[in-house]
């Protein structure tokens, strides 16, 4: 087994069956969000990824413990697979103390420090200065780590994507800027938004590579990212991925989805990731189609165990208020 | 003139729609402005009347298609701008700082920027930190723009129809959850003036200045102590750059007390001008109690819910504020 | 500890690198600090001492490059960033707003992001309306960002080092026009605590809290007063945030006069927070006058080298205010 | 006469004559300025073109009054070349109220809205939405101007940069942006701050034409630029034009120039613009040096007679502080 395709040298037969559940992991926590937010039972907003898991998943599976990732809005399919907890994920959907960030920051800034995920963000491109940032210290302290940055299609013309690619290109930082180009921003196709085919193609203008994978390939999407991420590594800097992808929900909690047809999201909706995914292991000998059940019933009982630790845990008080603001 | 009862966010959309019906100059530029009709709906329906090139859905460029605006208007147009919440004001800063509030007095006179900047600005939607702030402060501090702060649907068509007509640049807070409140409004355009307060509730025992969503918190607090007998007038200033310092004034030397109320920071927020303005004033010789100045804790807004709440202030905060003011000896 | 006299630049350019030179972890980014020394050549000499990786010459990239600072901070390092004017803090607004000081608490009090951001402040250089300004209050408004504002070479050195020390992001305005002056300043590092207040003058009829350069204009006002018989307290708060109002009440419960300066824009400044700040404390009951606030006019800077000086507070200015004061009945 | 070379239809002899002087009318006026900087007679700062009058002069030389242009901090080279009246530039920088901007303004403001100078900028990148917007109002109203919008290498990796070339990118807006490639921005080199050959190339990023054009060659510069504007007016979006050239001064007032060196100075130097555009009309007849030589004492006496007409104009009144804010 395993035989026809080039894998990054981590990415084991194991690490591939976790792969795979991790993406329904993924799928199924942003699809209860979805409900809980239909019912009215989780308040604020949130972006899911339902149908993006692979670029998540995918790009993340390349780097270690010690590596980093900086993530976006739509950051759940980030964190959980920066080893993200989803039961603190889901109780700081829910606004708990037991959640991430005591339920101070919900799902636009869930960060997990210690697992290198420095954080989703509500700012469009407020993320890629701060790669930049991280990927500096690593350099300076040498501390061999890589940053991933991710991105959208619509964050990529934020100034901020400009200035920060340009920095960490003339400066070699250990930083892969992963823009995942869902075609959207909230509604703005990528289209109208920019005037080129790829949004990689920007990588000439700072002098970088630039590579377009297709999103929903996770074999493409390890090696590209851990080609990338090697280069990082060795100190010849960074590179810009792009990953075609698409978002099968609205943009967030209210969306008639009228800029986009019913027959473009079918046809993304055919190319499924996970499902692709579990071809390609299926075909490959690393999975069986039971074992494949078992791996995503085990997905969904873990989604099942998050939300029933979130609801089981209590509100912050709200003395915690005017906590946790200066260090 | 024929009245109905509107939203907020209908009326906002009216106003807009009417002016463009108007004046081919007036055209709004944004995020998510077209089909999908703004992050809160405001233009629902408008690119559909006016067009693409009337109603340009931008992309997420916040610095540049804020200079769009003023370069626009300073060419002739008369742009919308609408920035899809205050907190973006961060990235739009400069070309509104430094470009828009300064052009006209930086070139001797010359050059005008006739822009509204409208945007959503406030805590109450579970947002959290960077979707929830209010940021007026900051603006009222730079000579050159005006700031306009509606609190109802039927000042808020006035007020959009006066700065649009302004020949300034203008910065416009919508309150998000003033969106679905409604309230009489004229079917025809009519402009409230920029700089002129309104006396929301008339009083005798204490004033209270309340800004935006604070304005129905001080109202709801009056209602009650009335049944206490208090008798508290509300103000609320609309527009804080002009600010109209005279019924301000006017008000606390006839009830001797002071309160001001806003949902933004209260250190460094607008209220330290508002109460300092007084105490400056004529009005400082009739002042019996300290000024009070209510205003958003000093931390980002958080997500939970009651934190949410907890970070700024209530109608139990106004009350327990009034009824101290009213006892001070 | 010896002492010598040397300038405020010099004194922030040693505390930086007496820091640098105990501290792996502190290096400076900014926009031509390199070879060029800065744009008023505070780091001039210390690419040569420390090399290009710890005075990190940056492209013109605000944004980034504060960005920068708090990814580094947020990951191990203890940056300071040179931001070449402090009005171009409108580029990198959302970096320091939206990232710098929110971080820790929107994670729950995880993460820390100990930053200086230095940047000279202020009008007199002839630079003009986006040169020149003063926006400290903007920064003041914001909960989770220190502020700091060293009017002195002594202060500045060992405030300076707190803020470095510090770890929180800290906004460090180095007024330019102090650059040039001096004073006696300890060879060693040590340290001033961000907070706490300087009577720079002692005095028992009035009260002037003055900011940054106004420090200097109030003391010469405060000894032309003394000829006059009006003794004149004067108090340098050092630092906004936190302001020590402890310091600040107690003069004006023993002066019962208080007049606020800084060269901010007067409406909207900080003054407005300090004035309401005493007006509402136990200091209300002992002011015999009106607070009086004196800041900058409610214009952009202009060049002329007359209308600069007239845009903001002068000595004879808060002569005629000391006067007004005190004179008050 | 000018027969070896074609140039752009509006370029006349008589416009070549005009252009020679303009380019000793925009070096003396800087020169002079210099010298009255050094002597502290001209307070605050100023940003000097002498050595880089080819792009302004050439640029502008092939739109009309009606077109537009927008400027930066190094901008009285642009601001003459637009019809500029060199007694109000000195005055302004003088400080006087006879001045472009009253006195209020200085150098880094001055604009002649009336004739199509929108402004100098203070803020580096700070005139590149300004732009758009201008070229927007060109369409919307079709008055079927163009825009041209003066830029440093520096400005170039600023978001404003990026963000501003994008939106007129996809909405095709009549604006050509015109990259004034000195190799520094204040200190910082161009091969420093990016990992690219050219800032031109970056046009690639948006889907628009770009060019490098020799910025001291001036038929080059006219032609180049000519047919951008001719693609901007007939409907077809902006372009990017890069010219290489050469600030033979410090940055602004005090400046070691500790960043490059003598050798390379003299070779850029020694490149002087003026004397290749005088080298050029003379080799087509155009100029003899007797000529040439009374072009250039006219350019200089203009600005003697700039000098004292500043020198002789009042300061502004005290209470004009207050005026101009609000329209
Ligand atoms: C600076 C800023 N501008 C606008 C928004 C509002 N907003 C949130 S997500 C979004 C779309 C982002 O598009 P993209 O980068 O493609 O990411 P996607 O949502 O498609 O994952 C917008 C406009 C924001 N949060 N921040
Ligand atoms: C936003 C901003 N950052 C920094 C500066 C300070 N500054 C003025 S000019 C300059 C260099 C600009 O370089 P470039 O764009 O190449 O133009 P040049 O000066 O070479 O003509 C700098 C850093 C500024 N004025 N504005
Ligand atoms: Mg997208
Ligand atoms: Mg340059």
């Amino acid at each position: 087994m395993m035989k026809t395709l080039k894998l990054p040298e981590m990415i084991t037969e194991e690490k591939l069956k976790d792969l795979y559940k991790q993406m329904w992991t993924i799928r199924y926590f942003d699809e209860k969000v979805d409900q809980f937010f239909a019912k009215g039972l989780i308040h604020g907003t949130t972006h899911l990824c339902v149908g993006q898991e692979a670029s998540a998943a995918g790009s993340i599976a390349v780097i270690g413990t010690k590596d980093k990732i900086v993530s976006t809005h739509r950051g759940h399919g980030h964190c959980i697979a920066k080893e993200g907890d989803v039961n603190k994920m889901m109780a700081e959907l829910f606004g708990r103390v037991t959640g991430y960030c005591k339920g101070k920051g919900g799902s636009m800034h869930i960060a997990d420090v210690e697992k290198g995920n420095l954080g989703a963000n509500g700012i469009v491109g407020g993320g890629l200065p701060l790669a930049v940032g991280a990927a500096l210290t690593s350099k300076m302290k040498k501390e061999n780590y890589v940053v991933l940055c991710f991105f959208g299609d619509g964050a990529s013309n934020e100034g901020s994507f400009h200035e920060s690619v340009n920095l960490a290109s003339i400066w070699d930082l250990p930083v892969v800027f992963i823009c995942e180009n869902n075609q959207y921003g909230m509604s703005g196709s990528v289209k109208e938004m920019t005037n080129i085919e790829n949004i990689a193609d920007r990588a000439d203008a700072y002098g970088i590579p630039g590579k377009v994978v297709d999103g929903l390939d996770m074999v493409e999407i390890m090696n590209t990212v851990d080609e990338a991420v090697q280069r990082a590594r060795n100190g010849f800097g960074p590179s810009l991925i792009e990953m075609k992808t698409y978002r099968w929900k609205g943009h967030s909690k209210s969306d008639a989805k009228k800029y986009r047809t019913r027959e473009e999201e079918n046809e993304w909706r055919a190319k499924d990731g996970i499902k692709r995914f579990k071809e390609f292991l299926k075909s490959e000998g690393v999975l069986n189609e039971e074992e494949a059940k078992q791996l995503q019933d085990a997905a969904l009982a873990e989604i099942e165990e998050a939300v029933r630790f979130a609801e089981n845990s209590p509100e912050p008080s709200i003395d915690s208020l005017l906590e946790d603001l200066y260090a | 003139m024929a009245t109905r009862e509107i939203t907020y966010l209908e009326a906002v959309r009216e106003a807009m729609s009417q002016e463009m019906r108007q004046n081919e100059d007036v055209f709004i530029l944004g995020e998510d402005i077209g089909v999908y009709g703004g992050a809160f709906g405001v233009t629902r329906g408008m690119i559909e009347e006016f067009g693409p090139e009337r109603v340009r859905n931008t992309p997420i460029s916040e610095a540049a298609i804020a200079g769009a605006a003023i370069g626009a208007a300073l060419t002739g147009m008369r742009p919308i701008l609408e920035l899809q919440f205050s907190d973006f004001i961060t990235i739009a800063m400069d070309q509104m700082v430094n470009q828009a509030a300064k052009t006209r007095y930086m070139f001797g006179g010359k050059g005008k920027v006739p822009m509204v900047l409208r945007t959503p600005a406030g805590s109450g939607t579970g947002a959290a930190a960077q979707h929830s702030q209010s940021l007026e402060a900051w603006m009222a501090h730079i000579p050159g723009l005006k700031v306009v702060q509606p609190s109802t649907a039927y000042d808020v068509k006035g007020l959009l129809k006066a700065a649009m007509d302004d020949d300034n640049p203008v910065i416009f807070y919508e309150h998000k959850l003033l969106y679905k409140t409604s309230a009489e409004v004229p079917e025809e355009p009519y402009s409230i003036e920029i700089g002129k307060a309104d006396i929301k509730r008339e009083g005798t025992d204490v004033t209270v200045v309340a800004t935006a969503i604070m304005v129905h918190k001080a109202l709801e607090a009056a209602a009650q102590l009335e049944k206490e007998g208090i008798s508290v007038e509300v103000i609320d200033p609309r527009t804080i750059v002009p600010l109209d310092k005279e019924t301000i004034i006017d008000s606390v030397k006839k009830t001797g007390r002071l309160i001001v109320v806003h949902e933004a920071v209260r250190r460094g927020g607008i209220g330290g001008e508002i109460a300092s303005m007084v105490a400056e004033s004529e009005a400082f010789d009739y002042l019996d109690a300290p000024i009070k100045r209510l205003g958003g804790k000093e931390v980002p807004i958080p997500y939970n819910p009651n934190l949410e709440k907890a970070a700024i202030p209530q109608v139990p905060d106004i009350l327990a504020a009034v009824r101290e003011t009213v006892k001070y000896k």
